[in-house]
């Protein structure tokens, strides 16, 4: 006695109660009582929150002008940001070199695009273009002496353009030895293993200012006399080295995604050592490892404060120096905003940017 | 009908169903379904995948919350009411398709947590009682490992004796043998006819046409979130009336 | 040596604060101007007759020894004061006074405070690794009273705190008072409280052993004063290179004798301090002096013959 | 093991040996290991001695000559302390405000962590901003801003918040009154201890009432009550054996009474707040590793959400939890060293800060500093592997 | 008896393995194995889970490091010495339950990968081999994919025509079939009946007992880490000596 059905029902469209902005906000804000009270808190707050910033850094701030004399509203002075906007960007570089800066953002700009971006498949030359000729390229335009440009020492850099330089420099820099210390990390050789532990634990283990202390005034004496590197080569070496130690910390992870059966493949089809690692397993690792990459990257970057212990002037001294203009006394406030605004916006950008990649990278993985 | 339906539902009822309708966002999943399962009955759902069977039974203890129609289980009906949606979910066991142990807890722990937690039971008394179900289905002496270093066999095991252990009157599986090696499914099916001979009111979704033929009372069939076809098993098999289920079971028989 | 160094690169590096109004700032073209800079720019006129061959090196007070101890710098012009530990101890040799300083305190107006002996549970905001925290412990002691120390490591810190109300009194050297003072919005609000609690004589040191390295900065400083001395300034210095008959002016501007060689330099090399950075006179009043917004009397550092204690040796 | 090496092996094929390779290759590792140190040693010696830089310890026991703004647990005077007791001081300071900010960005990270999770979207929404916020501006930003911009916000100490008589809030800091133990003050933390006891064995034997009868018993209330009304009613009983010091208005700030700081306060906001941003992504993605089934399982055994939370998901998600959250206490302990921007005098503001410029003595206070932080994290993470291992499921 | 062994073993022989042992840690996973392979030969090992089939064969190609006795493969003999292992690598086909495609390559590359960097073959050359053999695999079509794009069938079929790219004598398969939906098993299975009928010397870890009726010259059972039987395959099926053979197959066609 089987009962079979043998119209088919259609589908339905669910009831307006689930769908809509009703069924959205019942779902989402009312679903119980206690969940109501918080929606009704948290929008107060909310409210009370954004009109504050809103009011300080619009409504009753000030936009024109040229000195404080025109900060007449009870909000926020952006005037002071303003008139020394350029020093910002670029700290003491001379005026009229400045378009080599922006050259060179740029012409890495435009590497970044292609090679972040998924507008080409092949990220061989792109890659090659922003990791190879874009620092070289670089190198020669913001320190001249070549070409016909003039020298600008690195002493004259500073604010915004400083802070990128750091940062770029030491991930670029950090990225190969990051590899090479978790390479060691995973070494079946005791005494290069421990070497790596050592120093990658070391480094973690120690704040960022005290390594940028210790490359800044005590490298001098630890090399003969009359060899002598330039302040910023210090910071760099001493950033490099501590993103190194998370690099390598990353990397590793990386490392460890990838299953040992690939390393056997490789093998078994002869392959040596060397050669699995750069053809199979360290492409891979690095991909899936980008997200944390790019963390790591966060990290750094908003680390490039720290060298204001060691007087050079990144964008926050630069601002912090500007706010001791007695034209500007006063203008801390602002400054820090403006800062926070400023790496907020970068972090921010390469937070989401990570993010997606690692959707991209996850759908990938399933076809 | 449904009228009808709620007169009959008295006593000898364990689960009714009646004209209920689940969407996911705008997806229409499960669509006019009507069910009613007497008490002591044991019914096995199959149909391709993506038919809305696990939908079905999760609606049944309120893993999913269906939005049009009435089910009434034990004589309580599902409301968003807390209260009785804990006192159907103490009554309706339910086993997954990937056993869903607590990996942090023994064995024991995970049978006896819900009784101690939920119903109060004395601890002692609660592991005797998990134990009677370790033995019942045959792995006493892994009480005191963890899930993480049983097979996959014993763990669904565990998983019918947590379940077990909250003396349910209703037992719900979805899939229970589906994630298992071919040599650990039977030791499962085993243990649930055993259940099965005794009496325990049952629904099951699994395409163990053994299973389904030594055991259910009715076999349901189901496709793209309809019941199409309710047959006792012989003639389910046998004589199945719509092409639908002619095509599936042709499919399912060829592959085995 | 370090003549050597410095004559090979074709610069001097000159350690400086990271900015403290009269003394060293950056200004709005990112010069480095100042009284201590003027320092570093004579040095530079004096060795390679162009005061522009000087380059600076920012320090914080923490770092700046370390700086200098380290060769990172060659010289420290950074209102740094001559004491015996830092001296002996730390290995320097202090060239000179270029600045005598004591310390002071600074508290806002409405407070109605009018000595420091009425600062008896004051917090007070001061930069760390300087003098001034010794001797402001030692002041407090000294007069048993109590005070609870904020310390931060550069001068805009302290004089934020200062101004957010955080401490109730700012402590440094007096010039540094002034300086602070002059960039806050509200100068007339604070006053700097008549008490000098200690001796602060600021001036250029380099490192111990290189003594040729070390009479040069000495008498660099000492030409400029000596310069004030017999009124050579910068206005009329080629006038008097061609005419004077004064022998101590045709000794020191290099027409008689050989000073300079004797220093390991040209002969002219004084000529060139005063005729491209000027005299200490000048220097002073161009960054600190009256006119400035500075507004520093000479005080102290006058000249020995009207009223101060400034006095350089013969140049013979 | 047995190796079994054959032994006609050419010195040709002793080469291709992977064995004999490692070996030789470690050997040159240290080898240039050792040329280096050597070299950096040699040099650093030769800069010593040129520089006449002296180096050794013994400036430890030189006295200091400076103030110190906050002293804890100690007596410090200027003129009889030395550089040691400054890095003591340096050390306790790091380790009072590490300690509390890890325990208040612990709570933070938690409430935010769940926040995050919240089906209800504005609070959903509200967590996330502050995430996302918060951890995308450099730490020493917020630092300035907390002390420079928000807490001199606060009214200047003649028109400090009151909560009644003694209770104050400025831009100084925040006051209370101190106690000062009399005669017979000992009674108090005695009974405060008994209190603690008691509970730990009320703990215990509702622990065994539940498991004899099911019945649980409320032990967080009961003994909450207990640590509360026992010492209040040693303190009626004995007649108040304390004095208490009231913060009062002096010329200048308040005197009197116990302070917090604002260089504290506001470290102490800022590195828990920064952290508590990292650690509530870290809680959020522990709590979203643990399946889903997990929590259909327990319902479907009828337990509720929160105890679902409490005795299923919790306790799981805490193994993916606790090593990420390992270097974010690492990281809130390393980051302290920023006090120096905002005048707290932690060991790199006054040791590595006031004592190293005092002295000069560079590499040996780097090293002391560097030795310091190095012990701490170490410490740190080994207690957290402990705890991590104890926590570990057992697997096949 | 290795004296006896080591005379034999010249030309006709392509494996041979002799008192070998093998532990890992304290547990000794394989002992005093000896086997003799000799070239065209083709052997499928079977025994329970766990028993060391997969170490045995990976030993084979230096996967695994044996500890005692000799393996000589081709003619050389296995030590620490690199060129000698990397010589047996190049003639030592492998193909992996899990297939192990380099997923960042594509089906081409993942091919022609070993003979450019290994072989020093040009690409154009490696190229058309590739794509030989590819053909021979039947899924020419599929040479510009990602192994990510394949279903597990054509996965393996890609890994195999990967290890033939490098013309090895001898394959060695460690349950090639095992990670396969059904209908995918039987793709894979075909391609090695084909290579089996070429005359390619192969070891084959499966419990596919219709590959083993079909093409191979001998059984192996191991138990525990030993090889407890070999037999021709009808002999092996038909009449098991031992008695662990016979349990084991009892429980294998159980469940078939
Ligand atoms: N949380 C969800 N949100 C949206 N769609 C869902 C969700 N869960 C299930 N579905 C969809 O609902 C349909 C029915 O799912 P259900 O799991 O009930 O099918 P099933 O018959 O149990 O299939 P299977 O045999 O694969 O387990 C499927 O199409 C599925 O994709
Ligand atoms: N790396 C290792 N370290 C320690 N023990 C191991 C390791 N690899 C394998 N074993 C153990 O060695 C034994 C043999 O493993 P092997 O993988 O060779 O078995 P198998 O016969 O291939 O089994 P299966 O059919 O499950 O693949 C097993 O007991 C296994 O647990
Ligand atoms: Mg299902
Ligand atoms: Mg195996």
């Amino acid at each position: 006695m089987a009962i079979v059905k043998t119209e088919r029902h259609e589908d339905l469209p669910p009831p307006v109660s689930q769908t809509g902005v009703i069924g959205w906000m019942r779902e989402n804000l009312f679903s119980s009582p206690l969940n109501a009270l918080l929606t009704v808190v948290s929008i107060y707050v909310i409210y009370w929150a954004l009109s504050g910033i809103i009011s300080y850094a619009f409504i009753n701030a000030n936009f024109v002008g040229e000195t404080r004399e025109d900060c007449t509203g009870s909000g926020a002075c952006w005037v002071f940001i303003k008139a020394r906007f350029g020093q910002i960007m670029y700290g003491f570089y001379p005026v009229e070199e400045r378009w080599r800066v922006d050259v060179g953002y740029v012409l890495a700009a435009i590497g970044l695009f292609f090679v972040l971006s998924d507008v080409v498949k092949n990220k061989k030359w792109p890659a090659l273009y922003l990791f190879v000729f874009v620092p070289v390229a670089c190198f020669f335009l913001f320190s001249g002496g070549y070409f016909g440009l003039e020298v600008v020492e690195t002493s004259q850099w500073g604010g915004l353009f400083l802070t990128l330089v750091l940062a770029s420099v030491s991930i670029f820099v950090s990225l190969p030895l990051g590899i090479v210390l978790a390479l060691g990390r995973r070494s079946s050789m005791p005494i290069v293993r421990m070497l790596c532990v050592g120093f990658i634990e070391f480094v973690r283990g120690v704040p960022l200012i005290t390594v940028l202390f210790m490359a800044s005034v005590m490298l001098p004496l630890f090399l003969p006399e009359g060899m002598n590197f330039d302040k910023l080569i210090r910071a760099l070496v001493g950033m490099s080295l501590f993103s190194a130690a998370y690099m390598a910390e990353v990397v590793r992870g990386g490392l460890q995604a990838i299953p040992k059966g690939q390393m056997e493949a490789a093998k078994s089809l002869g392959l040596g050592y060397w050669q699995a690692m750069g053809l199979i397993i360290l492409p891979q690792a690095l991909k899936i490892s980008i997200p944390s990459i790019v963390n790591t990257f966060i990290g750094l970057f908003k680390d490039t404060t720290l060298v204001l212990i060691i007087g050079l002037l990144d964008l926050l001294s630069i601002v912090k120096a500007g706010t001791t203009d007695k034209e500007w006394v006063g203008m801390a406030t602002e400054g820090y905003v403006f800062v926070a605004a400023v790496f907020w916006v970068f972090c921010f950008g390469m937070s989401r940017y990570s993010i997606w990649l690692e959707n991209k990278l996850h759908t990938g993985h399933k076809r | 009908m449904s009228e009808a339906a709620k007169t009959q539902s008295q006593n000898d009822v364990a689960i009714q169903i009646i004209g209920m309708h689940k969407w996911y966002g705008e997806f229409h999943v499960l669509k006019d379904i009507n069910l009613t399962v007497d008490r002591g009955e044991r019914i096995v759902v199959c149909g391709p995948s993506g038919s809305g069977k696990s939908t079905m039974i999760r609606c049944i203890n309120r893993l999913e919350e269906h939005q049009q129609g009435q089910i009434i289980v034990d004589g309580i009906e599902l409301t968003n009411d807390v209260k009785k949606i804990d006192e159907i979910r103490r009554e309706v066991g339910m086993v997954f398709q990937h056993f869903n142990l607590f990996p942090h807890l023994t064995v024991l722990e995970n049978c006896t947590l819900a009784p101690i937690w939920v119903r109060k039971t004395p601890k002692a008394e609660a592991e005797a009682t998990a134990m009677k179900f370790l033995e019942r289905v045959k792995i006493p002496e892994q009480a005191l490992k963890y899930p993480g270093q049983l097979s996959g066999g014993q763990q669904q095991r565990v998983a019918i004796a947590r379940s077990l252990c909250m003396n349910p009157r209703i037992m719900l599986f979805d899939e229970p043998t589906s994630a298992l090696d071919p040599e650990m499914i039977s030791e499962v099916l085993d243990t649930m006819i055993s259940l099965a001979e005794e009496g325990m009111t049952m629904i099951c979704v699994t395409h163990e046409m053994g299973f389904a033929k030594t055991v259910a009372d009715r076999v349901i069939f189901m496709d793209a979130g309809e019941i199409i076809e309710q047959a006792p098993p012989t003639e389910f098999f046998e004589n199945p009336q719509s092409e639908r289920t002619q095509l599936f079971l042709s499919q399912i028989l060829h592959n085995a | 040596a370090t003549l050597d160094d410095v004559k090979a690169k074709g610069f001097i590096q000159c350690g400086v604060t990271t900015g403290l109004a009269g003394f060293a700032a950056p200004n709005n073209d990112g010069q480095w101007e100042g009284f201590d800079v003027d320092f570093c720019r004579a040095m530079a006129a004096a060795i390679f007759a162009d005061p522009g061959k000087v380059k600076y090196t920012p320090t914080t007070a923490k770092e700046r020894f370390t700086a200098l101890q380290s060769g990172e710098i060659d010289v420290l012009a950074r209102n740094t004061t001559w004491t015996f530990s830092r001296d002996v101890n730390l290995g320097f040799e202090f060239v000179g006074v270029n600045y005598y300083d004591g310390q002071g305190f600074m508290v806002k107006k409405a407070l109605g405070v009018k000595s420091a002996l009425e600062l008896d549970g004051a917090r007070v905001c001061v930069q760390s690794g300087t003098t001034t925290e010794l001797n402001l412990a030692d002041y407090f002691t000294a007069n048993g009273m109590k005070y609870d120390s904020v310390v931060f490591d550069t001068a805009d810190e302290v004089r934020e705190a200062y101004l957010k109300d955080t401490c109730d009194v700012y402590t440094t050297d007096q010039s540094g008072l002034y300086a602070q003072r002059s960039v806050i919005a509200d100068p007339e609000a604070h006053i700097v409280l008549p008490e000098v609690i200690s001796k602060e004589p600021l001036g250029p040191l380099v490192r111990h052993g290189d003594n040729q390295w070390g009479d040069i900065a000495r008498w660099t400083l000492n030409a400029m004063i000596e310069g004030e001395e017999l009124n050579i300034s910068s206005a009329n210095v080629d006038d008097l290179k061609a005419n004077t008959k004064n022998p101590s002016i045709q000794r020191i501007l290099g027409v008689n004798g050989d000073l300079g060689q004797q220093l390991g330099l040209s002969n002219d090399w004084a000529y060139n301090i005063i005729k491209m950075v000027g005299n200490y006179g000048e220097s002073f009043a161009r960054n600190l002096g009256e006119g400035t917004a500075l507004n520093i009397a000479r005080g102290l550092n006058a000249q020995w013959n009207k009223g101060g204690i400034l006095y350089s040796p013969p140049l013979r | 093991m047995t190796t079994d090496v054959q032994g006609s092996a050419s010195s040709d094929s002793m080469l291709r040996d992977p064995r004999v390779r490692a070996i030789f290759y470690q050997i040159l590792v240290i080898v240039l290991i050792v040329l280096f140190v050597a070299y950096v040693g040699h040099n650093t010696a030769i800069n010593l001695e040129k520089r006449g830089i002296a180096s050794g310890f013994n400036f430890l026991s030189q006295p200091s000559g400076f103030g110190i703004g906050i002293v804890l647990l100690m007596d410090y005077s200027s003129q009889t302390s030395t550089h040691l007791d400054v890095l003591i001081i340096g050390i306790i300071n790091t380790l009072a405000v590490s300690l509390s900010g890890i325990f208040l960005a612990t709570i933070i990270g938690f409430i935010f962590g769940v926040l995050r999770l919240s089906k209800n979207w504005v609070v959903n929404k509200i967590a996330a901003v502050y995430i996302e916020v918060i951890r995308n501006i450099p730490l020493l930003v917020q630092l300035m801003f907390w002390y420079f911009a928000v807490l001199s916000v606060l009214p200047l100490v003649g028109d400090s918040i009151r909560f009644g008589e003694s209770f104050f809030i400025n831009n100084r800091g925040v006051n209370f009154p101190a106690i000062i133990p009399s005669n017979g003050f000992w009674v108090i933390p005695v009974t405060l201890l008994v209190a603690i006891v008691l509970s730990i064995i009320i703990g215990k034997w509702a622990r065994r009432r539940q498991d004899l009868t099911g019945q649980p018993f409320p032990v967080f209330l009961t003994s909450l009550a207990l640590i509360i009304i026992l010492p209040v009613i040693a303190t009626l009983v004995m007649g108040s054996p304390f004095t208490m010091s009231y913060p009062e208005f002096g010329r200048f700030s308040i005197t009197g009474g116990w302070s917090l700081e604002p260089e504290f306060l506001a470290l102490l906001l800022g590195l828990s707040i920064y952290t508590g941003a990292f650690i509530a992504e870290i809680v959020r993605s522990g709590i979203n590793s643990v399946s889903h089934g997990q929590t259909e399982a327990a319902h479907s055994l009828g337990v509720r959400p929160g105890m679902t939370m409490r005795l299923v998901i919790l306790p799981q998600a805490l193994r993916v939890i606790v090593p990420p959250l390992t270097s974010q206490y690492l990281n809130l302990t390393k980051n302290s060293s920023l006090a120096t921007a905002i005048g707290y005098a932690d060991i790199t503001a006054i040791f590595a800060g006031t004592s190293l410029n005092q002295t000069g003595q560079a590499i040996e206070v780097i090293f002391i500093t560097m030795l310091f932080y190095l012990v701490i994290s170490l410490l740190i993470s080994m207690f957290m592997n402990w705890y991590n291992k104890r926590i570990a499921l057992v697997e096949r």
